[in-house]
């Protein structure tokens, strides 16, 4: 049965990923998928001040995840809330797992993602966005992270809901899979689901995420590309 | 320094399928749960795990129904972790820590739909209540997810209905009834140490511990909230297996009530 | 005249006193007087960070008086308020009175108080527990520190009023009382009495703390010889 | 260092019956109270004690009563203790000490029944007068809660009801109509430096004094507010001391207005 | 350091008529426009000056008027800072700096008139339309107030109304009727360096320049905001000489729409 | 045609000036123009501290511009409102114009206007006392900055507008000037006019402006005969 929108329950909405496009950054990029937007800017690593801060034996990472005040049916209140506060955490213990903090001692990478639009799946829009701005900032990373959101509509196990869909149903399993080392390092589940309803959701998911790793390779192949010509 | 040996010392011992004090992986330490510790709220509990406490507390008032559902009472969390707890809190508005920690709980109960939100309904669109659970942790020495979730329940089992006359709460006038609470539902928080999984970490545990993973189910086995913790990722087959064990000691957890 | 919950005049509701039940604390007590419940918890001496908010002379005494959100009738919001900061300035005041802090320079001692069940009387029952939390972590002190309200119902003076006895007059006089040096350490009054009335109120909160001392001595002998059977 | 010997020295000037500024223990310093120095302002009162200065405005507005005095107007008190008054205070949100300020002068205000509330009911249960306090200290040398006491009670006596009509406040048209006042009632603060009791401490006294009680009065002479400060504890003696001083005092005060 | 030698060169090339980036004084960066980049949101604009890049999003909501304009629609303006779009920023609630932003865009098109604010209303002094602007700045190379203005008119400008039935909005549903727009007003800011006056400058001139200002001009010349930047004083010459370059180029970038 | 009040076009309602009003501060002033009334103190300069907000090379210059809560008709909520921070910066640029900072390395200079009644013309009147608290506070200045409002109503360009007179006609052109040096250093327009309009209006401030400015030199002049009389 196809859903709504034509896609297949397995079938991600159109994605496009965009690397270098906030100047200022030493890392940022641009993911759409579907309706959703997410931009991601590193900052970093760059030295700690004030001093006191600093950490000796590795770099102090955050994360800031925000939606625009225009990104969502109803004004969002600029500031952070309790929502992309929980966000924010697990956002920045899905993206440590890549990355060697020990090799940075001493410095600040600060990371932010923000949302201009909103249709559902945008703290994973964000976490792909994220990945490809640390790479584009040229950190060192042991893997790339993909993310993306499944569920159950009715009885078939779907993919990368859209806000119509959510409405639907009332789960949502959001994953962070790193595709190299076949490793989940971000999971959360609202819902009322069975084991078997998970593992099913998980291999949907997991597969979806192996789709954009691809495509995050691709783009950072793209900026690479694009700087080479211009050299 | 001084955590890299207690690291290596009980990520060793957990090779040899020890824990620091003693237990076996798929153990808690000892729970008690004590309801009406707060008498004059609407409904309370205290729940002690080894030496983690933390008090739960219910309270209800009538409000306004959210506009998109016009005909369901409201359920709020919240959750202090405040340094008279532990030294290691801070002062200050809730930090991200226990607002996951409020939210993770909340999360749980209200996918399972434990409370009947359209009992809760006193008038369409104009008047509900709302139901407030408020955690004070007295004791932090590891795990507190699953101490929260337990006091939650525990208060939310043991509350009864305000006095509600000519449109007005009356406070502090308690009635005999209960909320209408269809589902019991309890999270378990499972650490990964040296590779292998356990539940209910202790303080020591959880700094060593590489992952974390919260599963709560309801009576039927459902799982209805998940959150993994820290940054180490985990396997399908920890997760399956982390399921497998919340499952089966959440039906354990449950016979506490 | 007996009051409504039958006690006499100068009767205190039922207390109790428990020490060291917060195992983090340094030192930590519960009080509960009728239905009023306190926890206090002292976490120090210990040295103070960051170094420029050091003392060099004395140890810096910081409290902090709350309400848990369910203590009362209508859910207290969490966060300071107007009236937790004033009572947290004027408790302060009160237990320096005992402390030596020239004995612990350039430290921090960290005094919370929470209530837990507020049925009137909650400054008092904090004092109270705060002294036995002090007392419980060791810190050195020149006497312990009491504390009861009074008031007027009628024509008659009472002493440790309950909630409802609350609502039907409007006086409150909180004390807090070294009981050996016999010194005032906080006063303070709501109301419109006269100078008799005063002096007639004082004499029996005085009383009253008398024995609320004897036991607090008797919780902490309860305390220390729990301890040294566990030896 | 500095503070030290300026306490040993004033401290010992205490034991001779003398102060710093050749007062003598029962003596204010010179007290002037003007009205209306905020003309636009429902009240106003500009008090002077020595170099301390505060000004205190009152403004009202319709507003909703309290569930649990639907026939009653509120009062509410503010205080600012800004920098700009003192290099002592800080910028930012109301502190403890500011807070107090407000809270102990209003509570005289209030237990006295100084205002008939009763009196500023529109409408029981719908509409209210707001009657709301406001004090800004122009330069702090002392002794504010006994300045900021007089600027309240001052502003309070000058206030005219602004225009009401057609359910609207007329903001900026008053009437000839007065606030309802029934009791005077002014704070007298007593501080006690070498042992002995003083009333009206300045800046340099305030530094060395080791306890301090304000106590506020009625017309009749009852006391409507206490409030001890400081750690020192005062023995009943001085207590009762300190109520003869303030009842006398206060009734030289109010005759100020 | 840096600056100082920076501050110098770029001082230098102006004397001899020249930019860092060899622009003429009165020429702008590119300027590129894209609307509706959020097609969720009422109205939305991205607007590329040079490298600066700011997102401005048009939200509607229905409300209560202001008591003083009970007829009247209501406008808006919000504008954050983000350490995102530059290390320069800092995390937190907007500073001065954000503020003035948006309220000097928010003046120009308010003081125009530019948005027919009669025609939002729904029902007078209950129901009115607020218009909510925000801005996002994406990356910031100088000259952010004249980035926002252009997005704040082109957001404006694409904007369409949402649905409304039965007194509710039903939010993401957009109709086709735009807002009642009847202005055109576009912001010039003109930075002087060592004693020239140019428009539109660079991070790195921004760095240098003494004095700034900002003038807003509608479809008939005339100016409605006008805000002078920095310390330096500008005479009476340089300000009208200000306005004919404000009023010629505010023509041309009208044509921008 | 007179206006309401009676004044002509180019007349400012009195003025009244007193220099050296808050004892604590090393320099204050009063000015009282119509109904308006603003206070001005200086704090400063002095050590900066926490050090590390020094600046090795200038004085560190703060504004805060505030309205005291009975100020207005409605009551003022205390704190900074988004209004009240941007009157804070252009201020504190205008007068930055005519303080040399560099005088003054590793000190903090702190400027506090309040408005304790405000008809129109509350930051023009704070810019007035806030020179003549700097020149009472002994601070090297290059000038003195005067300050005011003018508007046109009607077809009439006015001067200094009252409140009544701001409710008739939508704009309001605020200047601060330094008479000596005759440059305008804070502008700011709100309304909907011509450029030969702004002219004219500029002219009218740029006239009051002057008067202004002997008006300043007299109150400080009345100071420092103040101060020697005492001597």
């Amino acid at each position: 049965m196809p859903r709504k929108d034509g896609r297949k329950a397995e079938e991600m909405r159109e994605v496009k990923m965009e690397v270098g496009i906030i100047k200022n950054a030493n890392g940022s990029a641009k993911v759409q998928i579907g309706k959703t937007i997410a931009f991601a800017a590193v900052y970093g690593p760059r030295e700690m001040h004030p001093k006191h801060l600093q950490d000796n034996e590795k770099a102090v990472l955050t994360c800031t995840y925000m939606m625009a005040p225009f990104s969502t049916t109803e004004r969002v209140r600029p500031g952070p809330s309790r929502r992309s506060q929980e966000i924010s955490l697990v956002t920045r213990a899905a993206l440590e797992s890549v990355i060697n903090l020990k090799d940075y001692p001493k410095t600040a990478i600060d990371l932010y993602i923000i949302i201009t639009q909103a249709n559902a799946g945008t703290r994973t829009a964000g976490i792909n966005a994220a990945s490809l701005a640390l790479a584009d900032a040229g950190i060192q990373m042991t893997d790339l992270i993909t993310s993306i959101a499944g569920g159950k509509i009715g009885d078939e196990y779907v993919v990368d809901l859209t806000g119509d869909e959510e409405k639907t149903t009332a789960c949502d399993l959001p994953i962070a899979y790193l595709p190299r080392s076949k490793k989940v390092t971000l999971l959360q589940l609202d819902g009322d689901l069975t084991k078997t309803d998970i593992k099913n959701i998980l291999k949907l998911n997991i597969k979806a995420c192996e789709k954009l790793y691809e495509i995050q390779v691709k783009a950072l192949k793209n900026k690479w590309d694009g700087s080479s010509s211009k050299e | 320094m001084y955590i890299n040996v207690q690291k290596r010392f009980i990520e060793r011992l957990a090779k040899e399928q020890r824990r620091i004090d003693g237990r076996a992986f798929d153990e808690f330490r000892k729970i008690k749960i004590e309801t009406d510790v707060v008498p004059q709220a609407e409904g309370s509990a205290m729940v002690t795990i080894g030496e983690t406490q933390v008090m739960v507390g219910v309270k209800m008032d009538v409000g306004e129904p959210f506009p998109d559902t016009p005909d369901e009472g409201v359920l709020m969390s919240g959750a202090e972790l405040h340094p008279m707890a532990s030294p290691r809190f801070e002062s200050g508005p809730p930090g991200p820590e226990s607002i996951e920690l409020a939210r993770v709980v909340d999360r749980g109960i209200r996918e399972a739909h434990a409370i009947d939100m359209k009992k809760l309904c006193i008038e369409e669109g104009e008047k509900i209540w709302m139901v407030m659970v408020d955690t004070h942790v007295i004791n932090h020495q590891g795990n507190l997810i699953d101490a929260t979730g337990l006091g939650a329940m525990a208060a939310l089992l043991s509350a009864k209905m305000p006095k509600y006359e000519d449109g007005v709460v009356v406070f502090g006038e308690k009635t005999n009834k209960g909320l209408p609470v269809n589902h019991k539902v309890v999270p378990v928080t499972i650490a990964r140490i040296g590779g292998h999984l356990m539940i209910d970490p202790s303080l020591e545990e959880e700094d060593v511990m590489d992952a974390r993973i919260t599963i709560s189910t309801k009576d039927n086995g459902n799982i209805t909230a998940m959150q993994k913790g820290l940054s180490a990722g985990l396997s399908v087959e920890e997760i399956e297996k982390a399921m497998e064990i919340a499952v089966k000691k959440g039906k354990e957890l449950r016979k506490l009530f």
